[in-house]
């Protein structure tokens, strides 16, 4: 996100329709993460409860757009006294005329929005990985839209409103580190302590039933993400977005190279899985920083989160938690690291001139910052998730029953299974026998 | 005790489930087979090379059956399996020692 | 498409490399849209055809492209007496400078030509999701060159030529519901009343084979479809083509929440086939709408959208017609709604002026100008689309015979089969020992 | 390759929001085919070498970027003695400024270094498909940090760089005929003429695991070579960059029927792996010669490069020359039919006022720089690269041992397996028997 | 010899193992299955179309064992594989007349 | 008759097929199977976590043979399938109490 205006002399800005056009493909691309990180977690999942996992993406898309047009950016992006907005010509984006600029900007408020939409499309669906398998569609998608109503929605306020608190404090985050990765990270540590573990966590291995798929995502993701922080500086008129383009691509290498190196020695193999894995963890750590770092300062960021992450994942199984697809260990972590080393590296020539410890006069200010939206949106999120949670769950029932969660989530929920290789196609597996013809006809 | 096996062409599944529903079995064991006998594969094409794919898809049916109906089951499973092509495939019955229903632990006719 | 062309003032449109740039990222966004076509329908289908399904839309992309530079450009955007365009510069692309413009525009003659290829790529292989397992591929291929010179270049003349009868009579289809979504749905209807049903069609479930690929095609759709849609106003001067962007995403998401629904009341479970169908059927019925209508409006277009086709694609097993992955059912019941819901939720602060319903003074004008459109399109498809199958039937033959759709289409059309997962990799059923080494040599 | 500066009159260029806009984007787009080419590649082996497939690919990403970075850049663009170039700011681009211009264009340095360095990444991934099944992995690494260093670095400087002897020749490479294909393709001939064959060449069919999978690589390589190849014009400002993308698709289109023709005639069918193939054959040849030729010219290219290269590809069975997935029979000859196809169908209205000897003044001049800068890279490309890997063969060695080869490289190297789609998910194939649950703890 | 088969739940394969493994037996062959019997399977659904799905997937094991092991090695397996609710299968023994190791070539109990 | 059963590994399947071929055998059933036994799998890594695969991939082949060819057959398959290394697999045969060709109903001998 753009820390200040780009406003040239005293001139209005004009709409641009460079900037315009760019922000909706970045708009385009940001979207197309969501199916990214679906084929990314449906990979990872034992085959039995793959179409879950990809519903819980695409239903977020489904229900966090409509919401965010409705009522969310009002909230999110409205002026406040800090804490929550409100701008009622935004309320169903009835009000807003079509070439209406953000404010400060050279893009319509109408791409504002729609480029913010996907980030609040992504952030719940980021929290799925952690409730593999185990999880009520209906309760997902109710918790789907609490928590954009309630976490998402002021915590975006806090950090990339005008008039956000974090904001007013000089809390760096450009794209995205605190209001989406920690959000959502501390968010999914929330939920798994309230709904347990799967059946068999331990037990069984649970290893990804295609990892190709899980590549697909990644590279989906990788894609995606480009759109995420360059389009978060809102155009290019000057250089900065580009800054963050190169230190996207440049700290994502550096972070799967270095999880890959941490796996090699602990484990003595290169993983496809870890490859995956660093780079999602390098686009992570590199979401808030890449605006105020060099690129040889997203080399340092890459390679810590890479190794940081890749150590962090281990964990669940000491502290005997869950968090099934690892949101916590590399979304969580991935998150606090990047946005933490900003107080470190932070040179004073990107985004703003705010320096961190290794650069300028040397001083922890900006450090403190950083921590300071850290722990706020780590410990707003972790708590209101778990009470989000804990509430559906003494309502509606958060997880399945055991069978079927043993069975398959897929069948129980959806009443799909994700493949049919059968050499007859549709011969094994499968029969009519019991569907009399008029249950077919449906009208 | 009788194990009778099948090995069909995969779309006669459903008749032959139906044919044993008729004649009043009510379980099955399947599994996914290739084979060929007269019945031979096809050529397939691969940039620049081709080879051909001898092994035909095919399923597998395992039944249990009791000693007296055997051999009228397998009349059952032949007629419905049969297509008049080659390729049809094959059913034979071995002679089975012991059987039993894990969940109960029944053994013999019971178990089935 | 740009019902009007953007002049400022007196003064002649000059080469933007904004919306030049934005159209040919647009148009890459569409071409794109063709594989992703490709894997929505190879997912659907069983294994044993999965390839051919591919086939289908990758062999539209090679015929239309050629084509398409040949003549069909010159004979749709050619000027003419309303029927039918021509334009001899255009053809071949002989005659065509570099840097002249569209007429009134700030791109490239060059760049709307490659732009409206893609639309024209993606229109036939539509009409491939209703035949499945059955079309001889060179049928398939030789169907494809005919239709688009029969069908689409005239009906894309008739909506988007300035010369076109429907574009002057005020029909709005801002980017393809009557050329492109409805002329599939309608053509698709024609083919299969010809060619008739599958073997085992109502008998054999014939469940998709891999869902996680339909979800592919379904993001890539999506993705792909930004392109199509807001491109169609050809640039960002003013915000219209963010107006079509926005409603694009909102229309998607309501349909698919739509579709869900009536599927859990009727079905009893939240399918993923559901979603992305209902994704899709959004995606049809803002397309012509989504640049007249508000961002309420969209909703309201997808989730009728979502309702209508859901309960359309049920209709097949009623009428025993062999839809087989319900083209008719999501392209042209969705291309029809979204046609005639601009002439109810219009707003008259979109793309043009002109109001429907529910909106200014409440006019019908409108409406049965979307009328006359939809009929015109529909029928002209419908018939002519029978009539060249009936043609091909007749003469080459549509249909493979009996034994090779059950054995599967692939192996008898293709020589190949889509997967092989055996544990040797290439173990079990493939053998070289047929295959003396001198088959191998080719050349 | 933009050939030429564009210079508006006297004035020095301003960094252009919309030019560098576009320029990221594409940027992403040439990213995406990397992972599109492990797709490409990765479908097309057999199921036990999958992974490796992949992650020869992504590897490739993760150390190149950050080579580039360090110095490749540097040593490709910086001012020279014709051979290699040398820039001490553009170390680490650590004394870059946000806004400084690529020398003679509208874009910052920043942009120009990322597109670029998406080019050094695709190129040596390109290799990989040579060695299919047998390579170790650490090997593989090793050979694309020396290779990008010796070989892809200096022949790109003689291409691209403003002093290059071959740019400064005349030779035409829009978007890297040579200086990516022809050096890959040459490059993979070396190696594998080091290697040897897989254990079972020509007495194994090794078919495709995954012809879907393989499809999608074709797509997604489809669709972000528009970046690659309209993107190095740098620009719209004028039609050039939007010439290239309409050639492209046009000539993609033509080889893809190219092939299929040629392979009917051959074999009887029309193959999915045949269209796949003839696509990114087409997508080679356009690559040089795609701003210099007309959109007809371009069916021709495109026409010739798909019969040629189908050709080709069966001739390793003659030779005996294992080129696994027909590297050189696409990368190599295509970059060559592409190349040299400048020499004869060059208008004079594209990139430059070269003419080609069916036009102008039917000079062979431009043919005989062709043959220069053909013969230079692959000869340079294929001597250097058998070096490279003759000397890490002699020291850590380059092939696996045979029984890993037969088991499946995935397992050896990777510790992982593509796919599990048991019944029981996890259940059959994997236990976790003997791994005590410490040995899960990692931290 | 005897050839003992059990065609189980799948997620019982790690305790029959196991089971096996305490009673001395170190090798055996599984295969994917899928079966019916009492326990039917469940409904899908597809685009205006529900259709029921009544094989449930399984796994076939089959454990060569000498003659005077193989009752209790029943028993073993019957015990590993049982959850007491319907679908837990069905094991079987069939006697067989010879059983090689391919790699040395030893017959009867010197094969296992 | 005898039913010949054999757990092999995977990459053998085409060498089996020859030697079957040159004995004048000219049909088999093949299906995907995994095993163990002296050889145990190999190490997979996810995640900060190692866990052991102990199944490994082997192909399970089904001739029916005549009573008298029976026993020559083991050994053609038994040396078509060897390396020499562990894991080669087993061999078994079965005695068959009927068997059927669909296609004509023929029974016995005549089935195969
Ligand atoms: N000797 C055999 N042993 C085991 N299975 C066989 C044998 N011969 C044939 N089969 C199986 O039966 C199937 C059909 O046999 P085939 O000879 O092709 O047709 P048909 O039985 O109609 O003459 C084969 O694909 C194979 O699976
Ligand atoms: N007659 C039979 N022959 C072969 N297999 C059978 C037979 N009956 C059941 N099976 C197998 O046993 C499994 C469990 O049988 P089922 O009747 O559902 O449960 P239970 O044995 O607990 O009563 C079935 O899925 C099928 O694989
Ligand atoms: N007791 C057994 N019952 C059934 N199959 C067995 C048995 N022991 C081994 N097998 C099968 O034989 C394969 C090879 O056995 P193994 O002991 O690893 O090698 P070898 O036979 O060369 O000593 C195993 O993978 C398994 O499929």
């Amino acid at each position: 996100m753009a820390s200040a205006a780009i406003t040239l002399a005293a001139e209005a800005p004009k709409l641009s329709s460079a900037n315009t056009g760019f922000m909706l493909i970045c708009s385009a691309l940001v979207l197309l993460m969501t199916p990214g990180l679906a084929f990314f977690y449906g990979g990872m999942v034992r085959v039995k409860s793959t179409l879950n996992m990809l519903m819980m993406s695409f239903i977020s898309i489904g229900i966090v757009t409509i919401l965010w047009v409705l009522y969310g950016f009002s909230l999110a992006f409205g002026s406040s006294n800090g804490f929550i907005g409100y701008n009622s010509d935004w309320l169903g984006m009835s009000n807003v005329g079509l070439t209406e600029l953000w404010d400060g900007y050279t893009i319509p408020i109408f791409v504002f929005m729609v480029f913010q939409m996907m980030f609040a499309v992504i952030t719940p669906a980021l929290i799925s990985g952690a409730i593999a398998d185990r999880v009520k569609f209906s309760a997902w998608a109710l918790f789907v839209a609490l928590w954009l109503t309630v976490v998402y929605v002021p915590v975006a306020h806090w950090v990339w409103g005008a008039d956000g608190w974090a904001f007013k404090l000089g809390v760096i985050d450009f794209a995205g580190g605190t209001a989406v990765h920690i959000n959502a990270g501390a968010g999914a540590l929330g939920v798994i302590l309230v709904i347990g573990k799967r059946v068999g966590f331990k037990r069984d291995p649970m290893r990804p039933h295609s990892l190709p798929l899980v590549m697909l995502g990644c590279g989906l993701l990788w894609f995606g993400w480009f759109g995420f922080n360059a389009g978060s500086w809102l155009g290019n008129d000057d250089g900065v977005g580009a800054l963050m383009f190169v230190n996207t691509q440049v700290a994502t290498a550096a972070a799967m190279l270095a999880w890959l190196a941490y796996e090699k020695i602990r484990h003595g193999a290169f993983t496809t899985l870890g490859a995956a894995s660093g780079a999602v963890a390098g686009l992570v750590a590199i979401t808030p920083s890449g605006g105020a770092v060099s690129p040889l300062g997203a080399i340092a960021v890459g390679a810590i989160a890479g190794v940081g992450c890749a150590a962090a994942v281990g964990l669940k199984y000491r502290f005997n938690i869950d968090d099934s697809l690892d949101v916590v260990g590399v979304h969580m972590v991935g998150g606090i690291l990047g946005s933490l080393l900003i107080g470190f590296f932070a040179t004073g020539k990107g985004q703003s001139a705010a320096t961190g410890v290794f650069y300028g006069d040397h001083s922890f200010t900006q450090l403190w910052k950083q921590f300071a939206g850290v722990g706020a949106v780590l410990g707003y999120s972790l708590v209101a998730s778990a009470v989000l949670a804990f509430l559906i769950d003494k309502t509606i029932g958060m997880r399945v029953t055991e069978d079927e969660e043993v069975a398959g989530i897929d069948q129980a929920e959806h009443a799909e299974t994700a493949y049919d290789f059968s050499g007859a196609g549709g011969g094994i597996g499968t029969s009519a026998l019991a569907a009399p013809e008029t249950k077919k006809v449906d009208a | 005790m009788k194990l009778i096996t099948a090995v069909v062409k995969p779309h006669r599944l459903d008749e032959i489930k139906e044919a044993l529903q008729a004649f009043g079995v009510h379980g099955l064991t399947v599994t996914e087979a290739s084979g060929y006998g007269r019945q031979r594969g096809h050529t397939e094409v691969y940039r620049g090379a081709e080879y051909t794919v001898d092994l035909v898809p095919k399923i597998r049916i395992e039944v249990l059956a009791e000693d007296d109906d055997s051999e009228q089951l397998i009349d059952v499973i032949v007629k419905a399996a049969r297509t008049g092509k080659i390729g049809d495939g094959k059913v034979w019955s071995l002679p089975v020692e012991t059987a039993v229903r894990v969940r109960t632990g029944e053994r013999g006719p019971d178990a089935l």
